[in-house]
């Protein structure tokens, strides 16, 4: 765990009229490279003024060498004073953070992300490239996303299976169904997903059922990000869990998932 | 110019530097290790503490808000034992002040906690009144001088150490609660905790809080907090520890003018986690700078 | 969807749409009529007014804090008389209600206030009970629910108009404050006036205001108020006017939600000299996304 | 008086070791352009988040056709915000505001200006060249400023006598030293100042005493900056004044001068 003075190396804004909307930010982030683990992440000071007053979690999109990237959603005033940095910028990140997650070694594995969920899994799916271990990867968005940003997830993860709510790219659908027709053909060894609450309980219910293991990434209001301050809490089956030293990783069957 | 003297006399509690972390926003010392180095610190409150473990509330527990944080912890800590033997001794480690913050739900759990505590190797003891009083049916203990009184003396009966009582600063007269407080035994009093309070979010119109309520605390109090102090220092000669909103040494650097004797830095932490060292270093800096050789010379040199 | 209604009432006063500016932030409306449609405004709360001229504080009279600002300006005002001749006319023009904010150091000054501007024309009264009683030297009326009680029942005694007393946050227990303006006659409360609170600056060891302390303002106060205003609401049948750091339409909808029902914008007009109006267009446009009809379908609603 | 929502057109940073550093921000603000006279000013939003809370005062440093330029040093949190923005931004301004210069009709006239009070006097400045007035600018600065910045305010403003405290351009002193030189020889028909506070405090006592009419442009700390909030009042002779209101030009005998 570091604190460190990152430089911004570059920022790509993927926006387009109709597009869900992303950013990908890469830092010069030497200490905080050399020790990430798929499923870390780092919390990011966004201002030096006093509001916003916290930082900001974000997951680690990829981590190549001494850079790290973040893919993030503009969201609220935040993410909105990230998305005007620029090259050459210095900002402060603390990380990695938290538990990442568990490789499995049987395969074929899935990876299924909602959104913003891309974040952990692309990193993840680097790894199990490296790994040798054989994995398939589904992205569920609300709406299609610039096609540049999918040639740079080609480029860093092979093919990837797409859905969208409205059908502007992929098939149309919700990625849970798009699971449910890939499980048609193939039983996976394993699942690790990251999204929305309601995706991933979905998802959970089913990987119950079918018996399959599965490793979920969850998001919660923060203020440390290093166990100090009790505040990430979220419900366990067995009591409270502190969602940035026990998680953000977790196995879907430690969540109580009704709320 | 020589070396600058930085430490400071609370009460009977001695620290090498005016500088402390408060309870609830550093853990046990041992989260932030890796980031920063202990020693520096004149000292360090730990979490709040109870003689059983309590499990706190439901989650959200935290919001954030314009220059400040809102949290609902709901007083979650592993209880008196566990602490003695699973953090204390991490925490001794260091060469610096260890204070525990305690708090209960009646004036024989905080004397008990008091005498637990008492023999342990720690420095001083940190009273938190700010809870509901469950034996009068949940009136805060900390509203009221007669028992912020008696849970005093009933701590200072029961430990040899140091006792500083932390008030709530959503009282009428915080002076007459620090003067109950000292004329009980306390050696001095610690304000504020962070201040009743809440918010919504408007499109699912539910409070942002598992527990609806919860503190307020960051920048956006220390005005009121520092006239907390001022109140205090101005009225009375009652020992000070200022708390609230410290951000940087300017931040800390009005508390000690105003007339504390020293100060926590509570949810800066999470902003920042080096910056008890930076507030320390640049203390140091401005005396340097101008020229004063005892940090005891700016302590309560407001110039009205 | 047909026509929204934003019309509320607050105890006996009727207003199009809940949406008020505060006193002390909004001069007495012309400085603003150049920059806004003050026909649009459901009130505009004037500058507190007392009896005779009152000069006010020496400088400096401001500060930025974070997320906020103290104020010292000590109730500098031109005094009643001067008001209802140069001031009053001009306000009378428009189509939005006129409240006036008054204030004075005894109960008799609050008597004859009342009494001067009760066929004068305006639609209420708001009384700032924040001001030291020079009778009892100098003890805040706003902190002593009999003073409270009696400044309300002098100044019911001797209007017509309705009455809103404006409650000061440093206090103990809001609730009964607010009950006590309501026993002796009042037709709702309105909270928080700013808070009691100072700033150094650390260079030249001053206070940053010229009054050494001040009243802190602005969306730092947000969580206590919208806390304090829910006590209330949650205890009592008190019609409530929610005020404090009110930046945007959200906030606004914040109060109502909890359940105040109207709220004022105060420190955010300097900021925005048109916040005001967009407030009332964000909650028409918040009402519209989420198809309720009625203002008063929100006020109170929150989900618990 | 207008808000008006302004777009920056260029921003100048006249920054380098060693000199006094200023920052030169032109606005398309043509509803304020139309108004502004010398010695009004603005009232600028600096940031979208709210710390910084209020908006920030600054003088209009020039006006030209649908332009207005604002020229500033970075002093504290508004001024480093405001300091990062670039072409093609919007920003939210408020003015002209309060009461310029009454322009004199005697000459010839003298403009003192100290620091960042050259701002309103470089207005001014041109004003008078408009009108045909004659008269003699002096400005004294820490130490020397950019040779870019002297191009800009000769091109507006013909020559300028320049005295910095260290003598590193110009005359060497106090820019009261030069007042006093040049009035060896000649005596001015008015004066108009801006600086800080004992720059002015010393030049009203002097020009009390060799009966010089002279006009002020004042700074305090400032809230609504239209009259409203009561809170910028300053100590007249005889009384409290607004300067936002009042002011911010005074003049000279109107002000209580010892505090
Ligand atoms: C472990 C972890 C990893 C994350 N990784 C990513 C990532 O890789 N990419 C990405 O785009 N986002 C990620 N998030 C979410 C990201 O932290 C929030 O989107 C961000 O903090 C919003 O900041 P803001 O100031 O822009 O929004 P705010 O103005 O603070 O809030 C805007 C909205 O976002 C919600 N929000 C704010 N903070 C959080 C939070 N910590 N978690 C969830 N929702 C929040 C608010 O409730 C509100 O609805 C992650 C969150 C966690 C906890
Ligand atoms: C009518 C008027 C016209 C002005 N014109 C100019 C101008 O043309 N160019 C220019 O560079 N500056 C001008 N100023 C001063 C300018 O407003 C301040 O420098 C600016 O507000 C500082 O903002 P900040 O957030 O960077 O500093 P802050 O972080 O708020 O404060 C930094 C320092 O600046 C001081 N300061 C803050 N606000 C003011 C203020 N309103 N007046 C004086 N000092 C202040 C503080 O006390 C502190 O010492 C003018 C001020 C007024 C009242
Ligand atoms: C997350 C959190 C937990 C806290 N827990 C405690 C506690 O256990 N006991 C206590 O006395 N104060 C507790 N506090 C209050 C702080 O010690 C401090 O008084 C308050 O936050 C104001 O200081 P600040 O503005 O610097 O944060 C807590 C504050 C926060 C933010
Ligand atoms: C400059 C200033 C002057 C004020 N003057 C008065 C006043 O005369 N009477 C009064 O009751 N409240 C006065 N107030 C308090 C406001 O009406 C309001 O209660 C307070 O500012 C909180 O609201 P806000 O956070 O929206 O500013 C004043 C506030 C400010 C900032
Ligand atoms: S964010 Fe503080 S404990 Fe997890
Ligand atoms: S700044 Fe508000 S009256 Fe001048």
């Amino acid at each position: 765990m570091i604190l460190e003075t990152a430089k911004v190396l570059e920022q790509r804004h993927f926006i387009e009229e109709g597009t869900e909307n992303f950013h990908l930010l890469t830092l010069f982030a030497p200490n905080i490279a050399r020790e990430a683990k798929p499923g870390q992440f780092v919390m990011v000071k966004v201002d030096y003024t006093l509001d916003p007053f916290l930082r900001r979690p974000f997951s680690i999109f990829f981590c190549e060498g001494e850079k790290i990237a973040l893919l993030y959603k503009m969201v609220g005033k935040g993410t909105n004073l990230m998305s005007n940095w620029r090259g050459g910028e210095e900002v402060s990140v603390l990380g990695p953070l938290g538990r990442g997650f568990q490789i499995l070694p049987e395969f074929p594995q899935w990876l299924v992300a909602g959104g913003a969920g891309i974040a952990p899994l692309c990193f993840l799916g680097s790894e199990l490239i490296k790994k040798g271990v054989s994995f398939k990867i589904i992205w569920g968005l609300r709406y299609k996303v610039r096609e540049d940003l999918i040639d740079l997830l080609h480029e860093k993860l092979g093919s990837l299976i797409i859905y969208t709510e409205d059908g502007s790219m992929g098939y149309q659908g919700l990625v849970t169904s798009g699971v449910e027709a890939l499980y048609e053909k193939q039983k996976p060894a394993g699942i690790y997903a990251c999204g929305p609450w309601p995706m991933l309980k979905a998802l959970a219910f089913w990987t119950e059922k079918e018996n399959i293991p599965m490793q979920v990434s969850l998001e919660t209001q923060m203020a440390c990000g290093i166990g100090a301050c009790l505040g990430c809490i979220i419900e366990g089956k067995d009591g409270y869990k502190k969602l940035c030293q026990q998680g953000p990783v977790f196995k879907a069957e430690e969540i109580k998932w009704e709320r | 110019m020589g070396k600058i003297n930085l430490g400071v006399k609370v009460g009977r509690l001695e620290l090498k530097n005016p500088v402390l972390v408060a309870s609830g926003t550093f853990g046990y010392g041992e989260e932030y290790a890796p980031l920063i180095d202990l020693n520096q610190l004149g000292g360090i409150v730990v979490k709040g503490t109870s003689l059983k473990p309590k499990i706190g509330n439901p989650p959200p527990r935290l919001a954030e808000v314009s220059c400040g944080l809102l949290n609902a912890i709901g007083l979650e800590n592993i209880g008196v034992e566990q602490f003695i033997q699973e953090k204390l001794p991490f925490l001794k480690k260091f060469d610096t002040k260890i204070i525990v913050n305690i708090f209960g739900f009646s004036i024989d759990e905080y004397a008990a906690l008091a005498e637990i505590l008492d023999t342990t190797g720690i420095d001083a003891l940190e009273v938190n009144v700010s809870c509901p009083n469950i034996k009068t049916g949940g009136e805060v203990f900390a509203t009221d001088p007669k028992m912020v009184a008696q849970i005093t003396q009933a701590v200072c009966q029961r430990t040899h150490l140091p006792v500083f009582v932390k008030l709530s600063p959503q009282v009428t007269d915080i002076v007459a609660i620090a003067k109950a407080a000292m004329d009980a035994g306390a050696d001095g009093v610690s304000l504020i905790n962070s201040f009743p309070a809440m918010g919504v979010d408007v499109f699912t119109r539910k409070p942002k809080l598992g527990n609806i309520t919860g503190g307020l605390s960051g920048p956006c109090l220390k005005p009121i907090a520092l006239k907390m102090v001022w109140d205090i220092v101005r009225n009375s000669n009652i020992p000070v520890i200022g708390i609230g909103g410290i951000t940087n040494f300017e931040d800390a650097l009005e508390y000690l003018i105003v007339g504390a004797k020293a100060i926590q830095i509570g949810s800066a932490n999470f902003l920042n986690p080096q910056v008890s060292i930076e507030v320390i270093k640049g203390i140091k800096a401005y005396l340097e700078r101008h020229e004063i050789k005892d940090i005891n010379m700016i302590i309560g040199s407001l110039k009205t």
